[in-house]
């Protein structure tokens, strides 16, 4: 014998004129036809890959578009808890991922995290998810700059308590200095309050390695986040010429900050290409110096770069308003030398130079033979900023940043983590946001003596994947921007738009790599193999495939316009 | 009520009374005038029916299908090419078992082109499934055409009711129509069990597989049994009703003890009685007249032929290089009953061709001369190209080319 | 059983006629039977109608081939050999002609017809009649007023109430003057000892 | 990376195929090829229809695939008849239904075949006649039940089994039956063109033709993976070529006039079109009859375009390329 059924099955029995009963064929499963089969898999989307912050863009996009502005910004605030300031001040690296800038243009993605921010204030909406479990741990947080803010707010939503210190009276690190135009003064302040209120212990004008010491935290605390930024400027002399009044840039944006006054001089120079330089330069511009020039031995952004040239790392279009106002930006060019009358500054000597990025170091290089002279009654340096080692030279061991693991661990120790600017990289607001979420979680698996298992950044899913066909071009939502002419105070350039046009722009997101739930599987299969779960708990949303009937034509995974379904062979 | 009435316009008269909700038609001769009369009838408001003025007898059998698929009473007429024409719908309306009622104004099929009348049409069709009654005279047609709604509605079968084309269509004579209220209470309204309806929405069509086309055509087959027993009670109703009744499904008269026998189907039976009664016929004989074709009734037959010696079968069409229909089907009947008569078999009248009163007696006197099993009776070998060895032999006797 | 055969013209009303003669003898309380040469020919070609009366069931169906009066509907039909065929002996022909009965028994004769002397012949001009009372060349009331009243084997009656079932208004008034008239051109009952015979 | 989890063997499948928002006409489980064009098509037609329909079949891939007894994937009342009747089986219902004063509306559907060719003259009948019916041809430009045999409707070129390519024919030699022409003669109250890769346009044009009174006749181009040689994943994407280069002209007509067309911004060469099809693949090369032939093919999408004025500068909301944008967040069919 063979193969044998238990007993035959008994035979249909016919019927007058060969009639049959409706929907029967349910109980031929031709899922057997298959080779391969859909998954729906949300793969990583460039934007978020881009986000230094982390932020799921397109999840957050998608609530905004299907009119849900304030799930929109509990997603969002899910990595970010100041996105009215990352908003405003980030460089939004994002959009330079954006795959739909290869389609029409980027999605605006600054100005929906911007208004979403901006709602959430006016609104007054808290955040969500502190609901959670409580924990006994208590964590230290040294910093109350965005990443200490951040990894501070991460570990309260996951249920510890939370100790912030900050040598400042207040927090906001060196947000504190961002000119009101770009960053209004009241916007940080009430982001920062509404931080501070989820529980967190603020300790401000408590400074490490004077009021309390590394070894203090260690004892009291169950771990460490050190995120105390980069206080201390970079020395700066010129051939070891220095004018008498020499003042740093930084310095004097906490002078405007704290005491609201800038020196006027006839002709400034700033020195540096970054955001402090171009920052600074615009102010002193508002405040009365009559001419403010910049000089750089870095390219413009966006101006052709050979590979390896160094271009301003201050944000492109910050820089590009810079000019718009009459900030005069000296590219490819640093000081030879300082002319000086006693020790006043009458001018400069500018020289021909570039700067190379060579491995991990900069080369710095003039040429000889190419000096002109600008005559000026101010030269500012904002060459950046350095780690303060003061209570942490335990730590630093003569290095500039505090070297850091994947797993935001300080080398060699065990609970002590670090982020923001005092470690390597970094230098954007979003960029401290990110790396205070990416510590919380770290600290979060330490106590709970998981694995540190860092995420590896995602893959995000290439243009190829998605299916253009079925978006329409639309142009893209601009922030309202106050003319060059109008820029004269301080209050804000930047204006945003109405809940409408942010609606639509938010719209505009492709969704790579997450479900769109435009239906188009559900409408498209020949088989009717794709079920709507309609938010059923026991299944996942929006759609499932019913295998019993899926032939594995592929018809689904062609046509989902944002890369959401992949064919894998049958198992 | 008795009318002087056209053969057809009786038809129309008759079909009216059924009430029908549909009828299709494309008009050839010689049903038109049965079409005509209902579009009359339609047009004086005296019949409440949707009248299709279909493009082809194709799609007149199309739309009754569709029509008493979704629970409509059904009817629909034609004749020769026309018959033909519908022949692939027949077939389909008989598989899905849908019942409708046809006439079938029997007529010759071309080529050579013949309007007249004889029964190569419906003959062609014999195997699609239909119930197909053969009509002696205009009464007859109009009380089968009645009866055979019920037959068709209770069996689940389409009826094809068969009257001679001219010789019964457009012949007037005087005809008992039965009163409306007869014909209602003979009648229920129509109802289909398998009627389209989104409230109960089945499939109607399908494809079946080998594993279950056996049993499928068996249960059609098996219908057959039971539209026997549903004829003769259906007539038998009807007799109890209004007084007469049509043959059921053999109808046997004439010398019940003779040892010959005449079996004939249609209105030549009419002329083969009248002959009869006349004295015309010169011997005692046994007169058949076969009624229902489809079911074939082989019992009732085995039985009317008991004691016959001889049995003339008349076929009015032709299944040529075999030779006559109806009386291959008689002697399948007969086939290994102990005493069986001989059976011979004539075609005549293809074509329209006139069948006297006086033929019959020649072709009892040829059963006498040893005759072959089948031959054209009325043949003219004067009028054939190459008239052969017979070409003198007179005209009316047997005569086989073969 | 009467066996008529009525000869005439595809369009001249010939079926008609033998359908109205069936009805006619039906309303009688007679049974009868009417149908056509069931020919194929169009318009103006020469056709037959074929009538049975009698007063018991008809069962015959097959055409009439040994009429015992024939109904001609124009003269012009006597030149066709079909039209005479089969005529028994002692029937009688009603023929529609301007022409005297006598006339049209020489003319058969120079057609090469043998007519036997048993034969009658009458006519009437149905025609101008018809042309004259209705306007239209439409002889069968006429004549068949006209072989009613020759054979008395129906009353005018029968006729008149026959037109009635089939016409009404102007047609029906012009069909019952022609009807009158018709009979009014033939001696009434003249062939009557033959039907009886 | 997160997937789907297979299915659960806890979840009541019948139950959640039972509460989809759509009316399902056709059920799975049927035996349609992989990537059915047809098949799309008609679930498509019978969502936009609704349950109180009837349908009459030509018998074709649709019917065989369907109703393999004793199962049926149809849970509308359903008939099969002949190849060359739908037309007319369904006129039948309609003047039954009529008759009875039911209000349940009737469909008719068929191939290229049983519309073009055979069927032709029962629903030039049944168009004459005015039956309030709306014929659906699925057109799929072959006799494709019967192994793929080119019919009235097979376009120019194309290699089907008796329009082979070989040395001295390049496929069928005949154009593409101008049905929508003949359609048009017959000035019935309204009659379209749809293709499966505008699915919402599809279901606007069933609705439309449901709603107006009288015949109503809807061709919907449907590809056919096995007969046109394209992968199966390829059915949507194939069409909407078939509609952006021309070659099949999406409109609607009124009375014989033509009221509506779906404009083409950016008309796509043919070649596009014919490389994804191995019914194409003998015009792809270079010898001088297959570029004659592909110049042809594309004259002939450049004369439709021409002649029913299908291009466009601006966006429209019903051009190809805005007709079937997607809406996020399950509104497809809002």
């Amino acid at each position: 014998m063979g193969i044998e059924r238990d007993g035959p099955p008994s035979p249909p029995r016919v019927t007058p004129g060969g009639f049959a009963f409706p929907g029967t064929t349910r109980s031929n499963h031709t899922g057997s036809w298959r080779l391969e089969r859909p998954l729906y898999e949300t793969s990583a989307s460039p934007c978020h890959g881009a986000c230094p912050a982390h932020e799921e863009i397109p999840v957050y996009l998608d609530h905004l578009a299907m009119d849900r502005p304030r799930e929109a910004w509990e997603s969002l605030v899910a990595a970010n808890p100041i996105p009215a300031v990352t908003g405003r001040v980030c460089p939004h690296p994002c959009e330079s991922s954006c795959h739909r800038g290869a389609f029409d243009a980027a999605v605006s993605i600054h100005s929906v995290e911007r208004f979403l921010g901006d709602m959430a204030l006016r609104e007054g909406w808290s955040y969500p998810g502190f609901d959670g479990e409580k924990r006994d741990e208590a964590v230290a947080v040294v910093g109350a700059g965005p990443a200490g803010l951040s990894c501070a707010y991460h570990l309260r939503r996951f249920g510890y308590r939370v100790t912030l210190f900050d040598a400042l009276p207040e927090a906001g690190g060196n947000c504190r200095v961002i000119p009101d135009y770009r960053l209004p003064g009241e916007v940080l302040s009430r982001e920062v309050e509404r931080v501070l209120a989820v529980g967190i212990d603020f300790r401000p004008g408590t400074k490490l390695g004077r009021d309390l010491s590394l070894e203090d935290l260690e004892e009291g605390f169950s771990a460490v986040f050190l995120a105390p930024g980069r206080q201390k400027n970079r020395s700066y002399s010129v051939d070891h010429a220095l004018p008498g009044d020499l003042h740093h840039g930084l310095d004097l944006l906490w002078e405007w900050r704290n005491v609201g006054t800038l020196p006027r001089w006839e002709r400034a120079i700033v020195v540096g290409g970054g955001n402090t330089a171009i920052d600074l330069a615009r102010s002193l511009l508002r405040t009365g110096t009559r001419e403010v020039h910049v000089v750089t031995d870095e390219e413009l952004p966006g101006a052709p770069s050979q590979p390896g040239r160094g271009v301003m790392p201050a944000i492109s279009r910050e820089v590009g308003m810079a000019l718009e106002e009459g900030v005069r930006i000296h590219p490819g060019r640093r000081i030879g030398r300082l002319i000086l009358r006693e020790e006043r500054v009458v001018g400069v000597e500018l020289v021909h130079a570039l700067k190379e990025i060579e491995g991990q170091t900069p080369v710095h290089r003039a040429f000889e033979g190419t000096e002109t002279v600008l005559e000026a009654d101010a030269v500012i340096p904002a060459v950046g900023q350095e780690v303060d080692p003061a209570g942490i030279a335990r730590l630093l061991r003569n290095r500039t940043v505090l070297p850091v693991l994947a797993t935001g661990q300080v080398e060699g120790e065990t609970r002590i983590f670090a982020g923001g600017d005092a470690c390597p990289g970094g230098g954007i607001v979003s960029h401290a946001v990110g790396s205070g979420h990416h510590g919380a979680r770290m600290i979060d698996a330490l106590l709970r003596k998981k694995e540190l298992s860092p995420k590896t950044p995602p893959t995000p899913i290439p243009y190829s994947s998605l299916n253009r066909v079925y978006f329409e071009r639309r142009p893209a939502f601009a922030l309202q921007e106050a003319p060059p002419e109008a820029r004269d105070g301080f209050s804000e350039i930047e204006t945003t738009g109405p809940l409408p046009l942010l609606r639509q722009e938010a719209d505009r997101c492709f969704s790579c790599g997450h479900c769109l739930e435009c239906d188009n599987c559900w409408t498209l299969c020949p088989d009717g193999a794709v079920l709507k779960t309609g938010g059923r708990s026991d299944l996942p949303v929006p759609y499932v495939f019913d295998y019993d009937y899926c032939k594995g034509c592929g018809l689904c995974a062609r046509e989902c316009p944002s890369g959401h379904i992949r064919m894998v062979p049958e198992p | 009520m008795r009318e002087a009435l056209e053969g057809s316009q009786a038809i129309a008269r008759a079909v009216a009374l059924c009430r029908p909700q549909v009828v299709a038609a494309y008009p050839i001769t010689p049903q038109t005038h049965i079409v005509e009369g209902l579009a009359r009838l339609i047009a004086d408001g005296l019949l409440a029916a949707e009248l299709v003025s279909v493009e082809s007898e194709f799609s007149a059998a199309s739309v009754v299908l569709g029509a008493a698929a979704a629970g409509s009473r059904s009817y629909t007429a034609s004749a020769s090419q026309g018959i033909l024409l519908m022949s692939e719908v027949l077939y389909n309306i008989s598989g899905l078992r849908i019942p409708v009622v046809l006439t079938c104004a029997n007529r010759a099929v071309s080529s050579p082109v013949s309007i007249w009348n004889d029964h190569q049409d419906s003959m062609a069709v014999r195997d699609s499934g239909w119930i197909q009654l053969y009509c002696a005279d205009n009464q007859e047609a109009v009380d089968t055409t009645i009866q055979a709604f019920r037959i068709s509605e209770r069996t689940e079968l389409p009826v094809m009711v068969c009257m001679d084309g001219f010789t019964l269509t457009h012949t007037l004579e005087p005809i008992d129509l039965p009163e409306a209220a007869q014909v209602d209470a003979f009648l229920p309204p129509f109802h289909f069990s398998r009627t389209l309806s989104s409230v109960a929405p089945l499939s109607q069509g399908t494809l079946v597989s080998p594993e279950f086309f056996t049993e499928m055509r068996y249960l059609q087959h098996r219908a057959f049994d039971a539209a026997e027993r549903e004829i003769l009670e259906t007539d038998r109703d009807w007799g109890h009703l209004v007084g007469r009744e049509c043959g059921g499904l053999l109808h046997v008269e004439g010398d019940r003890e003779a040892p010959v026998g005449i079996l004939a189907m249609g209105s030549v039976y009419g002329t083969l009685k009248d002959a009869h009664q006349a004295g015309l016929l010169g011997r005692h004989v046994r007169l058949l007249r076969l009624r229902s074709f489809r079911p074939f009734p082989a019992e009732a037959i085995r039985r009317a032929c008991t004691g016959l010696a001889d049995l003339l079968v008349l076929d009015r069409a032709l299944s040529p290089g075999s030779g006559g229909i109806v009386a291959h089907e008689i002697r399948s009947a007969l086939y290994g009953v102990p005493g069986a008569p001989r059976v011979a078999n004539v075609v005549v009248g293809l074509g329209g061709r006139n069948v006297p009163d006086g033929i019959f007696r020649e072709m009892l006197d040829s059963l006498e001369k040893n005759p072959p099993a089948f031959s054209f009776f009325d043949l003219d070998p004067r009028k054939l190209p190459d008239p052969g060895p017979d070409a003198s032999a007179p005209s009316g006797s047997l005569f086989s080319p073969r | 059983m009467v066996e008529i055969r009525i000869h005439g013209r595809g369009g001249q009303g010939n079926v008609l006629a033998a359908y109205l003669l069936a009805t006619a003898a039906f309303l009688e309380g007679k049974y009868s039977q009417a149908f056509p040469s069931f020919g194929a020919e169009r318009r103006g070609a020469p056709i037959a109608a074929f009538v049975r009366i009698e007063s018991t069931p008809i069962l015959r169906r097959s055409q009439v081939t040994a009429p015992r009066y024939l109904i001609l509907q124009d003269h012009g039909l006597l030149r066709i050999a079909e039209t005479v065929t089969g005529l028994v002996r002692e029937g009688a022909i009603l023929v529609n002609s301007p022409d005297s009965a006598d006339t049209i028994r020489s003319r058969l004769g120079e057609e090469g017809f043998s007519i036997d002397p048993s034969v009658r012949i009458a006519s009437i001009p149905a025609t101008r009649l018809a042309m004259e009372l209705m306007g239209r060349p439409i002889p069968n009331a006429p004549l068949l007023s006209a072989f009613l009243s020759l054979t008395g084997i129906l009353s005018a009656d029968s006729l008149v109430q026959a037109l009635s079932g089939r016409f009404s208004g102007d047609v029906l008034q012009k069909n019952l003057s022609l009807v009158k008239a018709g009979g009014s051109l033939v001696e009434a009952g003249l062939w009557k000892e033959t039907v009886n015979a | 990376m997160t997937s789907s989890e297979p299915p659960s063997p806890s979840v009541d499948w019948a139950a959640l195929r039972n509460s989809q928002p759509r009316f399902s006409g056709m059920e799975s489980g049927h035996g349609a090829c992989q990537g059915c064009g047809q098949a799309l098509a008609t679930r498509l037609v019978l969502e936009a229809a609704g349950p109180d329909v009837i349908v009459a079949n030509a018998t074709g891939c649709l019917e065989i695939f369907t109703t393999p007894w004793p199962q049926s994937a149809w849970t509308v009342p359903w008939i099969h008849s002949l190849f060359e009747n739908a037309a007319a089986v369904a006129a039948g219902i309609e003047v039954a239904l009529r008759a009875q004063g039911r209000k349940t509306r009737v469909l008719a559907f068929a191939g290229d075949g049983g519309t073009f060719d055979i069927g032709f003259q029962a629903l030039s009948g049944m168009l004459e006649r005015n039956h309030d019916v709306l014929f659906v041809c699925f057109d799929n430009e072959a006799y494709m039940n019967t192994g793929i045999q080119r019919s009235g409707s097979t376009p120019h070129g194309a290699w089907t089994n008796t329009s082979p390519a070989g040395k001295v024919r390049q496929g069928k030699r005949h154009f593409k039956k101008d049905l929508l022409a003949i359609i048009a003669a017959h000035g019935i109250p309204y009659a379209a063109t749809a293709s499966v890769a505008y699915p919402s346009d599809l279901r606007t044009k069933v609705r439309r033709g449901l709603d107006i009174e009288g015949p109503s006749f809807l061709l919907v181009h449907s590809p056919c993976p096995l007969g046109w040689g394209h992968d199966s994943a390829l059915t949507v994407a194939v069409d909407r070529l078939a509609v952006e280069t021309g070659l099949f002209p999406v409109l609607e007509m009124e009375r014989g006039h033509v009221v509506e067309t779906m404009k083409i911004r950016n008309p796509r060469p043919v070649r596009e079109y014919l490389e994804l099809q191995i019914r194409f693949q003998h015009l792809l090369g270079d010898s001088p009859e297959a570029r004659e032939e592909r110049e042809h093919l594309q004259a002939l999408a450049d004369a439709n375009i021409e002649r029913y004025g299908l291009r466009a500068e601006a966006p429209g909301p019903r051009d190809s390329e805005g007709a079937d944008t997607v809406r996020r967040g399950g509104s497809r069919w809002g």
